[in-house]
């Protein structure tokens, strides 16, 4: 076997500018894709069953063409190195009497080995059975100009009755003509005033405050309009010659009697 | 169940099958070679396909597989999304259908602010309105009326059916108070954005 | 000459005929209707075609009709080669298929290397694998799974269909290694040195 792969990932690290010819175990160190693909395709040159295979042999093959590599000064990458510490320190340990105080056991390491080996080795031939499949667009087509399927969308409009005649109310009372209404207020009217102080005067021989002639139970709003009509009847009352009006300072209560 | 068994008609089938254009008897000999009695295995695969779900035809010189053309409804799916009607669009129906037929100038004047083309195209659209002729007057304005189908959608067996003014107002649906807050919400809101609006709230 | 004549098989036919990927029953089903048993449709179909130039065939979940496999030597001529994958993308894939879902480290302890960039990329962009999750461990690192594409690439109906994977798994092959170790009479004992291989190889 040897190492003539159409692939190209993943090897940079091993690649060289020239490779010189296949050494003794015809594998060109080009094409491994790190120490488990080259173990495994020194494994496989053991031409058994992968759960068969002596690992002791195994271990030997890789040390050698570690050595060849060498030799022939071929750039090893670091890992190819590592391997190699590891597996001589494994077969110097498969190869001394054994000792049960060394945990995990040579014995062990080596079927880890081993079952690493399988389990890569399965992979390999699942993907080579996969990429033999009848394939798609490869060995079988699909139709060549399907119509294609179409989807058109059609919407559906929601409203209810509740909302149709709702919105409407709201049109119409938005729309309707506005009238303003102003809300009926009590005054007093000058006249009523007039009429009021006239009458009350007659017996207000002293200075009497205007606030005395105003209805003592009125409401706010009535007194306001009350005080206001009153001082303007009371101006026309001392006009006309039937009052006196006296202020004694500026905001100081007005005060009326009779002209005497 | 019949099957075509004959190498050379399923060999002539699997070609115009994977084809991405019609093929004629001559391109179809390039891949299935000079020993196939192709018109042959054509006329067995037309007669095999008659009535079937997909058939072979010719179209001048060239052979292709197409759908039954009867099927072509099934080859297309409708697929309904429901939206709500927008509030321009749901006041414009409401005013189209006590007032109909009615014009969009006059619809306008109602509801007190423009509605955009939009609105009018998606209460058709739903088939709930159709143009009903035009105005007898300047300018001759489309005049809008409800379909059957408004009233079936709504559950009225006519227009007659409407709440009337007084019934409204007895509802409490002319609260001045709603007034003034559609007013304030919809002050404006006619524009050309309307049918952005109404995806919006999709 | 037997004609299938009935008006649900003929359209689930032309549906799946015109369809331009792999449907599922319920996508067929939104375009024949509710009315129309799929399953029976497709089980008369698939025997009809049986032996044909054109099979139905079933990939994972999906229906489809493609050429006969036996008439590749026909319809390759004019194809051109598809892009060979590197060895590091078939064994990646082929990985992620028969271990899925499986983590990128996962991918690295059975192969003895680093995945470079672009491998599982290519996987990716074929559309045969997908990132499937995250799996629950301390990094919570991406899984990776297989695609309904793989399948119908690969002709398979479901994963069970893959290659020897029953002989792998009775075979252990697709255990970790350390429950295989556990398996045997190692039972128990814990190794760091098998981490240590990992990561000088890595």
């Amino acid at each position: 076997m040897t190492g003539q792969l159409l692939f190209d990932e993943e090897q940079d690290a091993l690649r060289t500018a020239s490779v010189p010819e296949p050494n003794v175990l015809t594998i060109d160190i080009d094409g491994w894709e790190g120490p488990l693909d080259l173990l495994l395709a020194l494994a496989r040159n053991q031409k058994v069953d992968l759960r068969q295979l002596s690992i002791l042999a195994l271990v030997e093959q890789y040390l050698v063409f570690i050595d060849e590599a060498r030799a022939l000064k071929l750039e090893l990458a670091a890992d190819y190195l590592v391997m190699a510490a590891w597996l001589a320190y494994l077969k110097s340990a498969l190869l001394l009497p054994k000792d049960p105080t060394i945990d995990p056991s040579p014995e062990e390491l080596a079927l880890r080995l081993q079952l690493r080996l399988e389990r890569l080795n399965a992979m390999r031939e699942s993907g080579a059975r996969l990429m033999a499949r009848d394939r798609l667009g490869r060995d079988i087509f699909l139709r060549g100009n399907p119509e294609g399927l179409r989807v058109v969308k059609a919407r559906a409009w929601e409203c209810d009755y509740f909302e149709l005649i709702t919105a409407y109310g709201q049109v119409k009372a938005r729309t309707q003509p506005v009238m303003h209404v102003v809300k009926k207020r009590q005054v007093m009217t000058l006249e009523e005033a007039l009429e009021r102080v006239s009458a009350m005067i007659g017996r207000a021989v002293d200075w009497t405050s205007i606030e005395a002639f105003l209805p003592v139970h009125a409401e706010p709003a009535l007194r306001k309009s009350a005080l206001a009509s009153s001082f303007v009847a009371a101006l026309e009352l001392a006009k006309r010659g039937a009052v006196d009006l006296q202020q004694e300072a500026t905001f100081a209560p007005l005060l009326l009697r009779v002209k005497a | 169940m019949t099957i075509i068994s004959d190498p050379h008609v399923r060999a002539v089938e699997a070609t115009l099958f994977a084809s991405d254009q019609p093929m004629t008897v001559e391109q179809i000999r390039a891949y299935v070679g000079d020993d196939v009695d192709i018109a042959d295995a054509l006329a067995q695969l037309e007669a095999h396909y008659a009535g079937r779900g997909i058939e072979l035809v010719r179209r001048g010189k060239a052979w292709h597989f197409q759908t039954a053309a009867d099927l072509a409804y099934v080859l297309r799916r409708e697929r309904e999304e429901s939206r709500k009607l927008s509030r321009a669009a749901v006041e414009t129906l409401a005013i189209i259908a006590y007032h109909e037929p009615v014009s969009r100038a006059e619809i306008e004047a109602i509801r007190g602010v423009q509605i955009s083309k939009g609105t009018l195209d998606v209460l058709m659209e739903a088939g709930w309105v159709r143009p009903a002729g035009r105005r007898d007057v300047p300018g001759r304005p489309l005049i809008y009326a409800t379909t059957p189908g408004f009233l079936a959608h709504f559950g009225l067996s006519s227009r007659k059916d409407l709440p009337g003014i007084e019934d409204l107002k007895a509802a409490g649906l002319l609260d001045p108070i709603d007034t003034a807050m559609g007013d304030m919400h919809f002050a404006g809101e006619e524009s050309d954005s309307e049918l952005e609006i109404d995806e919006n709230n999709a």
